[in-house]
């Protein structure tokens, strides 16, 4: 992509300059407002989503955080119920509604989120996920592809500010602050600082997917329409072990299980529920012990369509983002962009046969 | 006067592991009287053989969940002495608070939860909950703090994590390393204070016998000898630690699967009581304090009051940990990763003192870095010979006692030396001695 | 409901898994609420002839060991194997990697024969268990989730899903990408990945996943820089039997 | 950010019910009568499913067995199968359990009437059938002929025997019943339940069959049928699939793009077809 089109699509909005330390200020100002949720370093490779308890700590030239962002939204664990066996009664946790800003979000993770909305909302819309996500405002960052991103693959430009209010693109020691709604301008009014642009700081580029999707994200749906059956899935079953990992840091998976637990007075207790995934062994395991995806390539096959076909023929939208988790994370090493490439391949050589 | 005696106490309750105490008299003459250790052998200088050095104290760990500590660390001083691995002074800093704290909590455990009962003239510890519930809860309070010490510093009580050659895989913050030094001052030395006026008003009841030994012990000029030091032995002095074969001189016996120990004498003893008969002057003044309490004056050669000198441990293992943690925090901690690169490859030694007395691993290992040739010598084991020769003293002296007595005495006595026969029963390389 | 009686027996073991009930200080006296302790050979002198759960620590490894499990069995209405050594054979069954008479004659010499000694068993392999608490030392929460279960008579929930699983819920670096080993993709849950918690690798102490996929494991540490000899040597630290 | 302005639901809060009669069916079956407080009405269709809870034993899916005209009262019949059933068996008459529903689409008794019905019931499949067979035995007149297959693995296993009595004498309905493994006592027919389906004469095009019944029976059943020469589309079966949320959410359930809870449990057989992993 040209610097051109970043232009054309960022020049609309009206913009400020942060530089460091405006920006760390406006960190600050920001945790006036709410909780702040912003990436910060863990260990010596990795980043996390955490509550900012001093602005200097928060990391904005991160590649992607372990757990996506829907751990603000569906946590890992959860209590559903807190139950008396005795009495039989139960209560419901409160969950708070106290605003909570997101700062420096990726745009792949943003639409993540849109994502889990739909999955959410659609059929029975679900309170705990739903009164999670109120008072929630996002301020994006754009972000270095590494090897893993591929989001432009599957139709998610690096700035694409849907979602934003705020939309930060490094510059010179600093940020480049595009106000992408109404909301966002608030913000910027009240904090009252930043400076004019000048254009020795507005050179806007996007930078490249080094990871990609060799069709375009139009015609995926299309290939997975004929893929079913294709020898990849037996060959992935091959490297995978089922650890469950990509699954779990998948920004949109988002099944669960759940159990009750008691505690040792064996009388209170609480019914939770907790992240799952279909590359587990017993996910799809039904009474009397038959599993109708008892091996590692259907557990994948059913992973991958939940991804490229299943929701998106209902949704219409990709419900993968391309943030590159799953294969960044496998601890062997599979690809995602690897086996739908893959795919494609074998869906290219089956389109020849039929010609011949 | 009784003529004939005939004791077989099957799997002693309240110790480490499986033992049976045999005693046969017959005409007056002592026939037998032993400790036999029935637990099945293990085979860990086997399992070792052709292990990475990175997994040899994983398992080494395992010989025993009481000392996994001890052993741990016994078994990584080895492997670094091998392999010439250098640790910083904050591992080592790390180290010694980890020592002090098993030293704490299994000193804890035996005295108060596995001994005590005997002077209260109950079974357990169970009963004493209705009865003591004031004393039960401050010892619960005190292992919970041991614990703590392991949970934090190495991520578990039994079987630590954290603890590697050349160091540690993670570091405890200074906010939870200070949070843990409050707990021991506020909470750990109140509680041991009590707990030492408690056992005081029973020491009375500490059968009265003495038989003086050899006493064998980790001993150095710095301090208390518990994390490291020289071997010492209180009839012929100071010994480095790759002279260790030199004293054990292990054997075997058929009535055991835990091998046999003796030096200058038929046996010797080691374990809080030899600490505390070749190094109570470097005791720090509160453990000083709790001697005094308790009664206990260097030497002494009740092996009973073994127990006594574990409570006085206790109180030295508070104090010290508490200085430990000053030191590495007036110091600053620093993010430091394991040193894990050989510098050559080879034998090595490690030696430690573990609550139940000097412990000895001997490594040996080949250029890539994998296990040859394995020795362990275990407290326990060089404690075996002379709970025979206490034995042998003991029942003449209280024949004309009821055999329930004696069988009570004499489980006393097994139960004083804190044995843990599950650590006992492997060894390399013996020198058969008929 | 009246209070269960329960017992706990140890075999061939370092009793790491009875000294972490112990360790369970903060919780012990809210446990003998619920339950009558009538046979703990580490910690008290009573021996009972019946009891409703038997708790069973350490591996089958001696002639008499056998003997021992089936009398326990016939007094005990629900039987729990605790810990590596009595659920998978753990430490112990290394030896079975080596000739009986080697593993004798290197430890013993030439008194080999003062001991004897069989291949070693998990506790499944004589009688039948009826639950399992796995770990080295066992996970203390899922000891007390299966006493809790029982005591509620219900059947305890156990994981059969990977470490991998609990270690990303916690957001922990990957050990693998930190260039250590690591056994947690294959191995059982439910120690809340503790050890990669604390910066070590995963050394599978919990026995494996049902249906693992062995080859892809050992490729999976190839490609993470250990040859096949040393990724099936090291999986089978704890798993010598799973893995045969 | 827009505002997520949705109805919210509190997907997750059992009803607590009372147990208002138990009646034991076999060794490990049990039929339940439950009242919701408040003489509320449940308001189910025949084929849809609740799930039952009980605190500290969890959740189970449970097919609602007995007739929406049995209202206010609903009956679920249960196996013991494990955790949440055991316990349920434990249960008497004034114990409390939770519910929430009535989930599922149910059978569209409407595409139904005017046509004869064959019902292929294995082993607790009928109890499922038995609330499409009470809501068709109610309305009788609306419905051909009446042909039900029973098949379990023992005479002993045999669901709802007063039922089965009152079917055998009604003259409008035609039962078989055939037992896999048949004590010295049992006189009836003997086999799986694919080997009643040959003999049966049926206007195919004009009946409509439902299949309810342990996973790996589907398989010989639809290809029974098939053999009959029943048209797919007048062929409908229940699935069954682990649920831990019974409202579209948890996943566990999935059939390629399906939720069993939400889709089915009721399916259209020709839409089982293109379901690849369904049977
Ligand atoms: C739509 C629908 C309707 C249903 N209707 C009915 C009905 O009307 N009546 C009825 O009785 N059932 C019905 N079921 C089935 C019922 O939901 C299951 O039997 C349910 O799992 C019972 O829950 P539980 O907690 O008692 O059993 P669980 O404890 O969940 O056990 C269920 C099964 O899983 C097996 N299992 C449990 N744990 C393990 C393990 N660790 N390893 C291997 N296997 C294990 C058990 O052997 C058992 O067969 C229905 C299911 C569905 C989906
Ligand atoms: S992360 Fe990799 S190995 Fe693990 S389940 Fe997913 S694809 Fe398989
Ligand atoms: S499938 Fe992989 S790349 Fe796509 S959203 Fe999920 S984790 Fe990210
Ligand atoms: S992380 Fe692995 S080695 Fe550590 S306790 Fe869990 S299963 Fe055992």
């Amino acid at each position: 992509m040209s610097s051109t089109d970043v232009k054309s699509r960022l020049e609309s909005f009206n913009c400020y300059y942060f530089d460091k330390d405006v920006t760390q200020k406006f960190i600050s100002f920001l945790m006036k407002k709410g909780d702040v949720i912003a990436p910060h370093k863990t260990g010596e490779l990795s980043y996390k989503y955490e509550i900012v308890s001093d602005a200097t700590e928060v990391v904005l030239n991160y590649s992607r955080t372990i757990l996506p962002l829907k751990k603000a939204f569906m946590p890992p664990r959860e209590t559903l119920i807190n139950f008396n066996i005795k009495n039989n009664q139960y209560t419901k946790p409160q969950i708070s509604t106290e605003p909570k800003i997101f700062f420096g979000i990726h745009s792949y993770e943003m639409q993540s989120i849109k994502r889990l909305d739909y999955s959410f909302i659609t059929g029975l819309p679900e309170s705990n996920y739903l009164t999670r996500r109120e008072n929630c405002k996002f301020i994006g960052v754009a972000y270095k592809p590494d090897e893993w991103h591929f989001a432009g693959s599957v139709g998610i430009d690096i700035n694409e500010t849907d979602g934003f209010c705020l939309y930060f693109y490094p510059a010179k020691n600093g940020y480049i602050v595009f106000e992408i709604t109404d909301e966002g301008k608030n913000l910027l009014d009240e904090f009252g600082e930043g400076s004019e642009v000048t254009d020795e700081y507005l050179k806007l580029n996007e930078d490249k997917f080094q990871a990609k999707i060799k069709f375009h994200h139009n015609r995926i749906p299309e290939i997975f329409t004929h893929v079913y059956n294709s020898k990849v899935w037996e060959d992935v079953a091959q490297k995978c072990v089922g650890c469950g990992t990509c699954n779990l840091l998948c920004s949109t998976c988002y099944c669960y299980d759940v159990h009750d637990e008691i505690e040792l007075d064996v009388e209170n207790g609480q019914r939770d529920r907790f992240w799952d995934g279909c590359m587990l062994n017993k996910f799809a395991e039904v009474a009397g012990g038959e599993n109708f995806r008892d091996n590692l390539g259907s557990r994948n096959r059913h992973r991958l369509y939940r991804k490229f076909k299943y929701i998106t023929n209902q949704s219409d939208k990709l419900h993968c983002v391309g943030c590159g988790r799953c294969s960044r994370y496998c601890p062997a090493n599979i690809s995602l962009v690897e086996i739908v490439n893959d795919l494609i391949d074998d869906y290219t050589k089956q389109q020849q046969k039929e010609i011949l | 006067m009784r003529k004939n005696l005939d004791i077989d106490v099957h799997h002693l309750t309240r110790v480490e592991g499986h033992g049976n105490i045999v005693v046969n008299m017959k005409e007056g003459v002592l026939e037998k009287a032993q400790l036999e250790i029935v637990e099945a052998p293990r085979f860990f200088e086997a399992i070792l053989k052709g292990r990475n050095f990175h997994e040899v104290a994983i398992i080494t760990s395992r010989i025993c969940g009481i000392c996994s500590l001890g052993h741990q660390l016994t078994s990584l001083k080895a492997t670094e002495d091998a392999l010439g691995l250098d640790i910083t002074r904050q591992t080592e800093l790390l180290r010694r608070i980890l020592v002090d704290g098993a030293t704490f909590q299994s000193n804890t455990l035996h005295s108060l939860f596995l001994a005590a009962p005997d002077y209260l003239d109950v079974g357990s510890v169970f009963p004493l909950i209705n009865t003591h519930k004031d004393v039960v809860l401050a010892a619960l309070r005190l292992k919970r703090i041991a614990n703590e010490i392991g949970e934090l510093i190495s991520g578990r009580a039994v079987h630590p994590i954290a603890c590697v050659p050349g160091g540690f895989t993670q570091i405890p913050s200074a906010k939870n390393l200070l949070a843990l030094k409050n707990k021991l001052v506020n909470e750990a030395i109140p509680d041991a204070e009590f707990i030492v006026d408690v056992i005081a008003s029973l020491v009375e009841k500490i059968p009265v016998f003495s038989r003086e030994t050899e006493y064998i012990s980790v001993k150095s000029e710095k301090e208390y000898g518990l994390y490291d030091g020289d071997i010492y032995s209180s009839d012929s002095g100071s010994y480095k630690v790759n002279q260790y074969l030199e004293i054990t001189n292990e054997f075997v016996v058929p009535h055991s699967s835990g091998k046999h120990a003796k030096f200058n004498r038929s046996s010797y003893m080691v374990g809080a009581l030899a600490r505390f008969n070749n190094s109570h002057n470097q005791l720090n003044p509160l453990a000083k304090a709790a001697a005094e309490k308790l009664g206990l004056k260097a030497p002494n050669y009740n092996p009973y009051m073994n127990t006594i000198a574990q409570v006085v441990e206790i109180a030295h293992c508070i104090a010290s940990s508490i200085e430990l943690i000053d030191t590495l925090l007036d110091e600053g901690l620093k993010n430091e990763k394991p040193n894990q690169e050989p510098t050559k490859y080879g034998r090595g030694f490690g030696l430690t003192e573990v609550p139940r007395g000097i412990l000895f691993h001997d490594y040996t290992y080949n250029k890539q870095g994998k296990i040859e040739k394995v020795n362990c010598v275990i407290p326990t084991g060089q404690n075996l010979a002379n709970i025979d020769d206490d034995m042998k003293k003991l029942v003449p002296e209280i024949i004309e006692e009821t055999k329930e007595q004696i069988t009570h005495k004499l489980e006393m006595l097994v139960r004083a030396y804190d044995p843990c026969i599950s650590c006992s029963v492997h060894v390399l390389n013996v020198e058969f001695i008929e | 409901m009246s209070k269960p009686k329960i017992a706990f027996f140890d075999f061939t073991s370092c009793e790491g898994c009875q000294l972490n009930k112990l360790n369970l200080e903060n919780d012990l006296l809210d446990l003998l609420e619920l339950v009558d302790i009538v046979e703990f050979r580490e910690a008290m002198d009573d021996k009972a002839d019946e009891y409703d759960i038997a708790f069973i620590e350490g591996s089958i490894s001696t002639p008499t060991c056998i003997t021992r499990i089936h009398d326990i069995r016939r007094r005990t209405k629900i039987l729990v194997a605790l810990g590596a050594c009595a659920v998978q054979g753990g430490i112990n069954a290394i030896k079975n990697q080596h000739s009986a008479d080697w593993v004798k004659e290197t430890v013993y010499g030439e008194d080999k024969y003062l001991f004897p000694s069989i291949p070693v068993q998990p506790i499944s392999a004589v009688v039948k268990v009826d639950y399992e608490v796995r770990g080295c030392p066992m996970s203390t929460p899922e000891f007390l989730h299966v006493l809790k279960s029982l005591i509620l008579n219900r059947k305890p929930e156990i994981f059969d899903h990977a470490v991998c699983v609990e270690c990303k819920l916690k957001e922990n670096e990957c050990v693998l990408d930190k260039g250590m080993f690591c056994l947690g993709p294959i191995t059982r849950a439910g120690c809340d990945a503790i050890c990669p918690t604390f910066g070590q690798y995963c050394t599978g102490c919990r026995g494996v996943v049902s249906n693992i996929n062995k080859n892809g494991a050992v490729e999976m540490l190839k490609q993470h820089g250990f040859s096949t000899k040393e990724a099936l040597n090291r999986m089978k630290m704890f798993c010598t039997l799973e893995l045969e | 950010m827009e505002n997520l302005i949705f109805e919210k639901k509190d997907l997750y809060n059992p009803i607590i019910s009372t147990i208002t009669n138990v009646e034991q069916l076999t060794d490990t079956e049990k039929r339940f009568e439950i009242a919701l407080p408040e003489n509320q009405i449940l308001n189910h269709k025949p084929g849809q499913f609740v799930q039952v809870s009980i605190f500290g034993f969890g959740e189970a899916p449970i097919s609602i067995s007995s007739s929406p005209t049995k209202s206010p009262l609903f009956d679920l019949t249960v196996r013991n199968a494990g955790r949440l059933t055991d316990k349920m068996h434990r249960l008497t008459v004034g114990s409390q359990l939770g519910v929430r529903g009535p989930f599922g689409n149910g059978f569209e008794v409407n595409n139904f009437k005017g046509k004869d019905i064959l019902f292929v019931c294995g082993g607790i499949g009928l109890a499922p059938t038995k609330s499409l067979i009470d809501y068709v035995l109610a309305n009788r007149n609306d419905f051909g002929r009446v042909v039900i297959l029973y098949g379990t693995k023992s005479p002993s296993e045999i669901l709802f025997s007063d039922e089965i009595e009152k079917w055998k004498k009604d003259k409008s309905v035609e039962l078989e019943i055939s037992i896999d493994r048949p004590d010295e006592n049992w006189k009836g027919k003997v086999g799986v339940i694919t080997t009643l389906i040959p003999p049966l004469k049926l206007d195919v095009a004009n009946t409509i069959a439902t299949i309810v019944g342990p996973p790996v029976m589907y398989k010989f059943v639809l290809m029974a049928l098939k053999g009959k020469r029943v048209p797919d589309e007048n062929i409908y079966l229940s699935l069954e699939r682990r649920m831990k949320c019974g409202v579209g959410k948890c996943g566990h359930c999935q059939i390629n793009d399906t939720y069993v809870c939400q889709d089915g449990p009721v399916f259209h057989y020709p839409r089982v077809k293109e379901l690849k992993e369904a049977v």
